[in-house]
């Protein structure tokens, strides 16, 4: 159930039970990182721009996105 | 949108804000609570073309100030609400009481206490609508079973209210509330509808709490009329002023407790279904009753006589009519959505010790058959 | 006894029920009969359980709830299940063969409402599909006053593709 | 003719005694508002009080328009029943500090809010008068009363501020000192449209009096009195200064459309527009 | 002011405030209203030494809810209040007994409805605390008659919160509440205080909610513990989360009915007064039961044998005890100040179908004798 | 070790998922606060959140801390006796806009005025959400909802200015969409004494948005966006310009001693003085 | 039976009618007897009638209240025509000569408070006086524990003027 | 019942059932008219010194004073 981006030292993970497709991830994500499929679930579509500023998981308004940081251990 | 016409299908809330308006309501003040929120959304939308108010107040207790406030301006008023803001209105609904100010309160009643089950029915208000507010009082109040009740009850409550100078409560339910049901609405014309008694003398001589002896009512005059209406929540005399004199307090009680007892049988209100003679009779009102009909059947089928004494007028208590249902049949089962309320009533007259049963819905929905059939199958064992 | 009806739209919030199940009773009410529509759903606001139970009947409706339906149709597992154990064997389900994968076999037709949709060429017409789907196995109304009905709940720019999939549901 | 009427037009002189302690200002009060209306002319029966419960609840008992004694703090809630129910009406809510901004806070700043034509007036005695003098949200931080024997350990509401801050189109302090100044906020409050509210700081030697002031009700009187400064002088002082006082005068003088001019307005141009086809 | 010593002339209401302090209480919430304020002012003047807090609400809503509040994080806590504010307080009064909240409500009774007679007595909300508050519940009510037993029912009061986990309402009236009379407060340390359970499970195992089967009452963690406390006004099973499955609601329901009903003989408390054998009982409570007394002797001079029935606890009704009254003389007498209300209930459990006279109580002062008197004479005629 | 807290020690993960509607912020808000109360490392057990009835008032459900759902209005009423029960607790009031100011609004403002320490963090979607989207103190004037078909006829308060007029210590507003923003203002409330309140300006689709503007979530949250303004730019607008927006950031800030200190403070001087002699 | 006395003390509010119930009341006290004081007074807050009625028994007190007084004090002519019909022949009245005109004659007795406060010089004694002329014409508490119980009710520095006012009345 | 101290044009009515004895009447005449008797009841003094701005009987609380112009009429 969880999508995954995977790219440089950035995780993307959507729950898509939990996800209602409010769009705001993909709406305000300012490095257009995501994508709708027809169904209007988000897509991981360019996670190599993603710059962990983490919005979208704090936006998502139903703990659906985590961003997860891989490498920095 | 305009007066639906014809054969209608109707939410029973709906129904209710039709039949105010067709008795001549012109002010709403609510605050809105599921699950009657329907009533003041028609209001809103349906009062102003008929040149009347909706107000949605900052809470019950507000809402139920401002219709005792309507009322002696003249209007027709009245509110609805649920357990919670029912709670809250106590303590105003007895100064309308008090005050002699004719209007409506409608519970649509849901599952409590507190919040309890805010979605979902209930009939477990009963008592409290006899009892909530403090102090010694009287009251009316009037139990729905369909959306079609729901209509005429509410001009029923509203005529009552008007003709006993006093607050009315329909207590409804979260059933007959929201179910949806084909209904036709009459023509106004066609509908008996009564106002208040004004004044017949002239406005030097009026005293806005001297009574007719003939019916206990005091003639009512409206703010902004020549006839000077002083109205107190405190003790007060025919002035209509605070009096403390000995003897005051007990002339003024028992005539707001006469003027309605006196007249009871203008108020009572039940229907008898099933065969005359039975096993054992149900006792219901509101949405349990027409499950108590549905079991009427169930029961024939398993060879148990029942008929059924539906209360659609629940306070004053029928007294008379249950004392003789308990009577004529040698067992009795109280259906209700609650843990035992209007069991207790009906234990008061049961000066025949005619076993009375319980059925108890208290699964927040309508009480299923079932829990009827299993009390009827007790009654007869 | 006189002739009633017990019906169940059952599946979850956002598939149109109650509306189908308001427009099935006011077809009923066009054919003269009485009817009582109650619907129920769960605490949460979107998606969650959610049904409409409607009673039809020549006679005044005592119970307005379905106590033995005479009709279930199930757009999700979690209605089917609700119904499955405990309706009569008369009483017929229609289900979602997509959503619904566990039944219990008897006495029930499945259909791929979802497929239809798709050929419909859209997505939102389901309960207009689903009460052609029923009326097609049970003449629980009038024909007419059903596309009356339909008519006259629907906003005039969506009521061609309604009709249409009303009509797809009954010819299937 | 146009004879000029009395305040005993509107005052209930067979009612005297007035039930109110020596040194109370409630009748100081009461003559100030019956002197109002009969300075505007206003009959009578055109004009309801609605008071509250307290020491000034009691006002309507000596008032001869119509009148509506109701339940504690909810003068303005009845009072905007009253006034929907006949739009043509005066209706004066004359509430206490307790009715006005303790248990009745949550209508008054609605009220302001809806800006409904209803005229507020408040008589401040910084106690519950009535029910024996414990402290109300008026009475000023560290003063003693019945529930407070050391001190009360709340800061008070500033009630002008408040008013002002929800809404009212019209605001204004006095005293029961100050009595031609009183009247003429209380006409000028009743000729405005929409939310209106006189504050008058009022005397209560009998509670607030006994337990904070040393003396009699005259000094009681003399405390109201040095309380009070015109804005004029109010605004020439610091902050500390400013805490100890209260400033009289107009503080608000507006004129937002009231609740009903808006409601019926945005009514109408929906009912124009097709829709309230009902009679 | 220091706790009093020795023999005193106390007035009620500071027994009770006394009493509320002996048995812990170390929070008060109020609004104040006659006739029940002095019992805000001793508790304003003396919490403060006892490391507790007063606080003035700004209404009696407010001031329900806040002792709720302080009740769940630990604190024995109180407010006291007249008619108008206690049916302020019915909405949360059922928050408390949904949430299981001990404490304790002291209703000192004046004539309603409405503001009706501010300073004057009466027992006109007997069936209000039954019932004031919407939806299924139960209630514990005592009834003092004394200054003496302002002061050790109010003890008693807290001790039934603590061993039940509900508020308890004291029903006293402006008599009791006002007048003075000679009393000794005891040592405190030789009273039986009863506290609330705490959980013995540790904090990751703890369900607020799950109640020990013994006595159907959950051990209580306070706000601030690392046993997590979840309370709500909302259906909710033993996490005290929010439930709606089918049979939560009947299952919370029952519960909270049975941990009451269940245990009532250690609620019920009655004193039977005079001889055994009688012509009359009299049935009473609070300060009627004390004319009652004195009548006793008057009847008694008039060659009638009369007893007295006084109910010390009210709710739950003790049916038994009545029942029994009722059943061993042939005659019976209610007195009380109202128009009728514990009558009703006397009638409920009158299997004996014993005649039952009401003595009424409505003219704003402590009933007379004469009126007692005349409901004896008539009830032996 | 102090490993830093996640918003997990607080939010119940296995109740998801969440009740409320898609695109409706209620779930970022809680977000914000579990991360701010995370941030500022407070054990759960010495939090307690009081919550109102509503969408939001469901938040309760949601969370690990002590929680309280009382009734409708009265959170703060309810948080003041949790908190003056336990002052060492760190009582958390969440309201709606009809909890916190409709039905609850007098509880507001004397919270407010006694300076009581309790955050009160109001989520303001403008609507009754829970009952179905009525009108509420905070719809702006004459915007639709189902009680107000044809638009609502009363101002709307301003929740910031009413509880900054009444004495809060720290008044902040900010958006869901500004979630930094607003978990930093909520961290800031928490950490100060006395009465704080965090207006949260949200999103409701499904009933204020449906009827006032068109299209989906994403167009309920640009018009929170667009709604709100900083101080700064607020500050430029014209009277008309501001009308249309709200101002967010942190508008009071300041630090009065809050209702126990005082009420402390008071009688302990008194005992010293030879009164309360009991133990 | 057992020793008990039912005194009502009436006037207007402002004379200490109620303090002095209770000064009666906590001598009886201090005589080991039980005791009910109960107030009344009028609406008005200043002025208006008043009364405090003081039972006093050494058995249990059942009605609070003085339902056959044997001792009325009167101290207007309101407070005088409310007890003098009602009360049985065995009743002391004590009224005040000044303010009092229309008395009925029988078992009751004159006193010129007044007059006396004059001579003592305070007007604010009157209560300590009444206490005195009661006791000079009723046993009902001891001497002792009457003075006792007005130097413990009474403000040290207005002890001794109301010392001396109680021996005045108890030496008329 | 009621003094009436009798000068120029203006008459002063003084009800003494209803004056409470509060003393405004007395302490707050500009013009020193009143006297207090030892009862606290004020007797008209100086009504020569009367300008007739019958702030005394706005400022009685107990509507006890009656201020009236006599020859003006
Ligand atoms: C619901 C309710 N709560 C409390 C009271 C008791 N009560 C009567 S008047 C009053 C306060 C009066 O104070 P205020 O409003 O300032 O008027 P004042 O007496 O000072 O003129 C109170 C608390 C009541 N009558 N009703
Ligand atoms: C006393 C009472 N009145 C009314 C209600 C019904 N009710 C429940 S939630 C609510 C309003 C919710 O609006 P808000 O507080 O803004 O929260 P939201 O749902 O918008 O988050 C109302 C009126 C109630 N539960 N109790
Ligand atoms: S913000 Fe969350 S709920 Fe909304 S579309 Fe993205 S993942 Fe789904
Ligand atoms: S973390 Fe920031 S950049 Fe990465 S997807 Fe989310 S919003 Fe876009
Ligand atoms: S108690 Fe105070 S407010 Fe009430 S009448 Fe007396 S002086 Fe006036
Ligand atoms: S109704 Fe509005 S506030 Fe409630 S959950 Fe849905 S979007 Fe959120
Ligand atoms: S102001 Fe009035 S009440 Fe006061 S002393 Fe003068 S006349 Fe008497
Ligand atoms: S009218 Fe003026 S000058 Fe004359 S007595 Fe009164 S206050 Fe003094
Ligand atoms: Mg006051
Ligand atoms: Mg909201």
């Amino acid at each position: 159930m969880t999508k995954t981006g995977e790219d440089k030292d950035v995780t993307i993970h959507i729950d898509e039970a939990l996800c209602k497709r409010c769009g705001f991830c993909i709406e305000y994500c300012n490095k257009k990182v995501y994508e709708a499929d027809k169904d209007g679930m988000p897509l991981v579509k360019n996670p190599e721009e993603c710059t962990n500023c983490r919005l979208c998981e704090l936006r998502c308004p139903d703990f659906a996105i985590r961003v997860e940081v891989v490498n920095n251990e | 949108m305009s007066r639906p016409k014809g054969v209608q299908l109707m939410e029973g809330n709906h129904a209710c804000a039709w039949g105010a308006i067709d008795a001549g309501a012109r002010f709403y003040a609510g605050y809105p609570i599921t699950p009657s929120s329907e009533i003041a959304e028609v209001c809103a939308r349906e009062l102003p073309g008929y040149g009347g108010t909706y107000i949605q107040m900052e809470d019950e207790i507000g809402s139920m100030a401002a219709i005792v406030g309507a009322s002696l301006s003249g209007k027709k008023s009245f509110t609805a609400t649920s357990g919670p803001g029912f709670s809250l209105m106590q303590e105003n609904l007895g100064v309308g009481i008090y005050q002699e100010a004719p209007c409506v309160l409608v519970d649509i009643q849901r599952v409590g206490p507190a919040t309890g089950l805010a979605t979902q029915p209930a009939q477990a208000d009963v008592m409290q609508a006899r009892w909530g507010t403090h102090g010694d009082h009287p009251i009316i109040a009037l139990s729905p079973a369909s959306v079609q009740e729901m209509y005429y009850l509410t001009i029923r409550a509203f005529n009552l209210a008007e003709r006993f100078r006093s607050p009315v409560i329909l207590l409804g339910d979260q059933v007959v509330g929201q179910t949806y049901e084909n209904i036709a609405l009459p023509d106004p014309d066609s509908l008996e509808i009564m106002d208040r008694k004004k004044p017949i003398v002239p406005p030097e001589e009026y005293l806005p709490y001297q009574y007719d002896e003939e019916d206990l009512v005091p003639p009512m005059a409206a703010y902004g009329d020549k006839h000077i209406l002083h109205a107190s929540s405190t003790c007060h005399c025919e002035t209509g002023y605070s009096n403390f004199k000995y003897g005051t307090n007990r002339q003024l009680l028992t005539r707001l407790k006469n003027k309605i007892y006196n007249y009871i049988d203008e108020i009572i209100d039940v229907e008898y279904f099933g065969p005359e003679d039975a096993d054992v009779t149900l006792i219901s009102f509101g949405s349990s009753s027409r499950v108590c009909k549905y079991a009427v059947g169930l029961a024939e089928k398993e060879g148990i006589k029942v008929n059924l004494l539906r209360l659609i007028s629940i306070w004053p208590f029928p007294d008379r009519e249950v004392q003789q249902a308990l009577a004529r049949t040698g067992a009795a089962v109280v259906a209700e959505m609650n843990q035992g309320q209007l069991i207790g009533e009906v234990n008061r007259v049961n000066t025949t010790n005619t076993p009375v049963h319980l059925a108890s819905g208290i699964d927040g929905e309508l009480i299923r058959p079932e829990i009827i059939m299993t009390s009827i199958r007790e009654a007869v064992k | 006894m006189a002739k009633s009806w017990q019906i169940v739209l059952a599946g979850e919030g956002g598939q149109g029920l109650i509306l189908a199940g308001r427009i099935l009773s006011e077809a009923a009410i066009m054919d003269g009969n009485n009817v009582s529509l109650t619907s129920s759903y769960g605490i949460a606001a979107r998606g969650g359980y959610s049904e409409a139970q409607v009673v039809i009947s020549e006679q005044e409706v005592y119970y307005p709830k379905c106590a033995s339906p005479d009709l279930v149709l199930a757009l999700t597992q979690q209605a089917y299940d609700r119904y499955a154990e405990n309706v009569s064997d008369d009483c017929l389900i229609i289900y979602d063969s997509k959503d619904v994968s566990n039944t219990k076999g008897k006495n029930e037709a499945g259909f791929d409402f979802k497929e239809a949709l798709l050929t419909l060429g859209n997505l939102k017409v389901i309960n207009s599909l689903f009460l052609g789907v029923i009326l097609k196995n049970r003449d629980i109304v009038s024909r007419e006053s059903m596309i009356e009905s339909l008519k006259k709940n629907l906003p005039p720019k969506i009521q061609d593709i309604n009709l249409k999939a009303f009509s797809y549901g009954l010819d299937q | 003719m146009a004879v000029k009427l009395s305040y005993r037009e509107y005052f209930k002189e067979e009612a005297l005694p007035l039930m109110w302690c020596a040194g109370c200002g409630n009748g100081i009060l009461l003559r100030a508002i019956t002197d109002a209306l009969a300075d505007l002319e206003i009959p009578p029966h055109q004009v309801v009080v609605s008071t509250g419960i307290g020491c000034w609840g009691k006002a309507d008992d000596y008032m001869k328009t119509h009148g509506f004694h109701g339940s504690h703090g909810r003068a303005l809630a009845f009072g905007t029943g009253i006034k929907l129910g006949n739009p043509d009406l005066h209706v004066l809510a004359l509430m206490g500090d307790g009715d006005a901004l303790a248990i009745g806070g949550n209508h008054f700043i609605h009220a302001a809010r809806r800006n409904i034509d209803i005229t507020a007036i408040i008589s401040n005695n910084f106690t519950y008068g009535m029910t024996g003098g414990q402290y109300s949200p008026t009475t000023p931080l560290s003063y003693k009363t019945t529930t407070s024997p050391v001190g009360v350990a709340e800061p008070a509401f500033d009630v002008c501020g408040l008013a002002e801050e929800c809404g009212a189109n019209y605001v204004a302090r006095s005293t029961v000192y100050h009595v031609t100044q009183l009247k003429r906020f209380i006409a000028a409050a009743i000729q405005k449209k929409g939310f209106t509210v006189v504050e008058a700081i009022n005397t209560c030697p009998t509670h607030f009096g006994r337990r904070n002031i040393p003396g009699d009700s005259v000094e009681m009187m003399e405390y109201v009195k040095n309380l009070s400064v015109p804005k004029s002088r109010y605004e020439k002082m610091d902050e500390e200064e400013k805490a100890k006082h209260l400033v009289t005068g107009e503080l608000v003088n507006k004129d937002r459309p009231d609740f009903l001019s808006v409601y019926r307005e945005i009514n109408s141009v929906e009912s124009e527009s097709g829709r309230g086809e009902g009679k």
